[in-house]
């Protein structure tokens, strides 16, 4: 039976499936590993909800400048063709939908792309918003990054989140370790699975009633 | 590769339909894309709402454009600008609507539907014939007038330099509308008097950043 | 009898009340005369609405630059301390209450301080606001320059308005070809009034109800 | 004659009133205008409501004002970022408000404050909880939650050069929040590491007009 896929093989399969001449913004944390799979010869311009267009790479130690970090205030370079602007207008691209792409994170989603990402109901943690509710309703695909199930072993993919939300009915996809799943109108539909493990298999894996895609295909990543 | 720099204005043009929003800045002569506006009667497209500060000077561009018969409604702040005489006589004669807006209104309408906001409150027009059937709200003490975001099909813009990403500078007072409306198009297109090759333009002086911006097109002075 | 003022002589007087470093709009048309009367050692930032801070004078023939027009659409210069901006900003600057004052023309002002200055009512004529709405709700002060009487011989102060307003309560001071008028709480109050004009004289050209300052003082202007 | 440029730090703070709202620029550590922010310590002001995207770093600039407890009540996106300690800490025991909000919203109200709005319908926050007690409205078909400006008595924002007539621009992403802050700024203080003579900024550079600056005082880098 094939491994489920690591999270820099997810970010590699996530990479492949955004188009050339893509604007996108990757959410902290997994999905800035997206960047670093993008198949060569794709120009994809990244933006960071602090005011920029066209992330680079980390810049090499010792070269950081501290007025160029991104949305997690990580040191990061700008490429040829990128630009600055100020935060307001950085959030009037994202709710605009300006954005192609946005790539996030997500504690849950729900069967019909409900998502919520940004809480988990914890009273005594203390709350924290950041960008993630505008990227959500603003971009004009939403991916979801993330495992399957959580290292607890409860499925992630749900009827109804349980969590809070971060934002309604706004999911497309999900890239997980075991499947590409669409939020399709009826609700979740697998469009590819990894080698040796069965539909029934994977539906254990969610709450929510997943359809098989007639067509579905192999989910398969390089060794990364 | 991106590249968005179109090697005609027909080639910009393309695909522009019947019945359009078309957001054109400039704000008297200044800032209007001449070019594009022209060409758009080439391109043939009819039945069109256009948006402008004005309702165009003498009988080229806009004027043209309005002459040609291609245009429903105007929207617009101010509509009888000196030299401002084809839309008169095409208003007095019943062949066009008109639907008149403040100026800051206009222009904060065209912001919002680029910045993806569902409307806003303003002071402005409150107690006027503006609030006229619109929601008026006292928030915080002070009476608003509720106004609805503006998207166009298509904003034609006109830029000083640009590069293939699409970034754009503006020359001198003809930035006006430009950045909203450029946001503020499904699809914007950019004439322009330049275009940087190379690395694009310096990202500190970019004022249209690319995203807004699907084609550019080099004109002649 | 003194002569009422000239129209060079109202710009004159309101220029005298332009404190220095004062952000000032000034209206299309009569208003922007004001620009010429401002007292020397006096900098004023001039805000026009298509995107400008720091309008200058006049270029000289042949030197015009038709990218740098002012909001009447007549080319301009920029002083040094000056910026362009884009549209939107622009009337940020004027909503946003950032203007100290702005100087308009009026067709009628009421003893409450409402404006009219943009239309007749007359429907058939072209309608045209133009920035005027949004100027008169948003500057700080605004001012009035105006003759007190129609070229007809009627009044444009008023207890209400009878053509379409601009904007409710708005209008501050009122500088006229025979006085110069405050909008209080309680209707106009004239703080100033030419040698040679009584009281009874000068309210004979107002509608509405004028007072007369306890402390009200001489206008006058030089010849100009 | 125009002349903003405040000798020290105390000069250009004078006359903060305690329960000021003020905002600070900034997004985690870049653009955070440390040096007024610390000066704010020296002037004294307390019970103030402070506006900024996070919530402090380490222990200096933000994290030492909210330490030295003048700080009423936090307005922020997001107050757990990597190196927050004060904040967290004065939370957990009760000694602070917390109003958090979406990232944009957050900015979109600082802007609609300056720019003299009384609100306006944004989708972000529509079915979460942050809608919770706030109107929200189908406009032409998609809901939108209203949202209300925010205004600062004082903003406190860090530039890159400066001229006398308050004129300023940014560097790099260190840019982000300064620019509609400064507009929301009842009175708008600036630090910057260059204060250029003579003529003043190029003005085609400029991105914040001095009109929405008060006071703008150099700092060593």
């Amino acid at each position: 039976m094939a491994e489920p896929l690591t999270r820099p093989q997810i970010a590699w399969r996530i990479a492949q499936d955004i188009p050339d001449g893509a604007y996108v913004n990757l959410g902290i944390g997994m999905p800035e590993m997206v960047a670093d799979h993008l198949p060569d010869g794709r120009e994809v311009m990244l933006h960071s909800e602090n005011g920029i267009l066209g992330l680079g790479p980390s810049p090499a130690e010792g070269e950081e400048d501290w007025d160029l970090i991104n949305a997690g205030k990580k040191p990061v370079t700008l490429v040829p063709g990128g630009a600055y602007f100020h935060h307001t207008d950085s959030f009037a691209i994202v709710r605009g939908g300006h954005l192609d792409l946005c790539v996030l994170g997500a504690y849950q989603v729900s069967a019909h792309g409900d998502l919520a990402n940004w809480s988990t109901g914890d009273e005594s943690r203390l709350p924290g918003i950041g960008g993630a509710m505008d990227l959500a309703m603003g971009a004009n695909g939403i991916f979801v990054m993330m495992e399957l199930c959580t290292r607890k072993g409860a499925p992630k993919i749900l009827e109804n989140c349980t969590y809070p939300l971060t934002g309604q009915r706004c999911v497309d996809r999900i890239y997980s370790d075991y499947a590409v799943i669409d939020i399709a109108d009826d609700g979740p539909v697998v469009r590819e699975m990894i080698d040796g493990i069965d539909f029934a298999a994977l539906q254990g894996k969610a709450e929510a009633r997943l359809r098989l895609a007639e067509d579905w295909r192999t989910l398969a990543a390089p060794d990364l | 590769m991106i590249d968005k720099i179109a090697r005609t204005v027909a080639e910009a043009l393309e695909g522009i339909e019947d019945g359009s929003t078309v957001l054109v800045s400039g704000f008297g002569e200044a800032g209007v894309p001449n070019v594009l506006v022209e060409g758009l009667i080439e391109q043939g497209a009819r039945d069109l709402v256009l948006v402008n500060n004005n309702a165009g000077v003498g009988r080229h561009g806009i004027a043209a454009l309005l002459a040609a018969g291609r245009v429903r409604k105007m929207v617009c702040s101010f509509p009888r600008s000196v030299g401002s005489v084809v839309f008169p006589e095409l208003y007095a004669a019943g062949k066009i609507e008109l639907e008149v807006v403040p100026q800051g209104t206009l222009s904060e309408r065209i912001r919002a539907g680029g910045a993806g906001l569902g409307g806003f409150f303003t002071p402005t027009g409150v107690g006027t014939q503006v609030a006229d059937g619109k929601e008026v709200r006292r928030i915080d003490g002070r009476d608003y007038v509720l106004e609805l975001p503006i998207r166009g099909d298509v904003a034609l813009v006109k830029g000083h330099v640009a590069d293939r990403f699409g970034n754009l500078t503006y020359r001198k007072a003809a930035r006006n509308f430009g950045p909203s409306m450029a946001m503020a198009g499904r699809r914007t297109i950019a004439e322009v008097y330049e275009i940087r090759n190379g690395d694009g333009l310096d990202p500190e002086r970019i004022v249209t950043p690319g995203i807004f911006v699907d084609a550019v097109v080099k004109v002649e002075r």
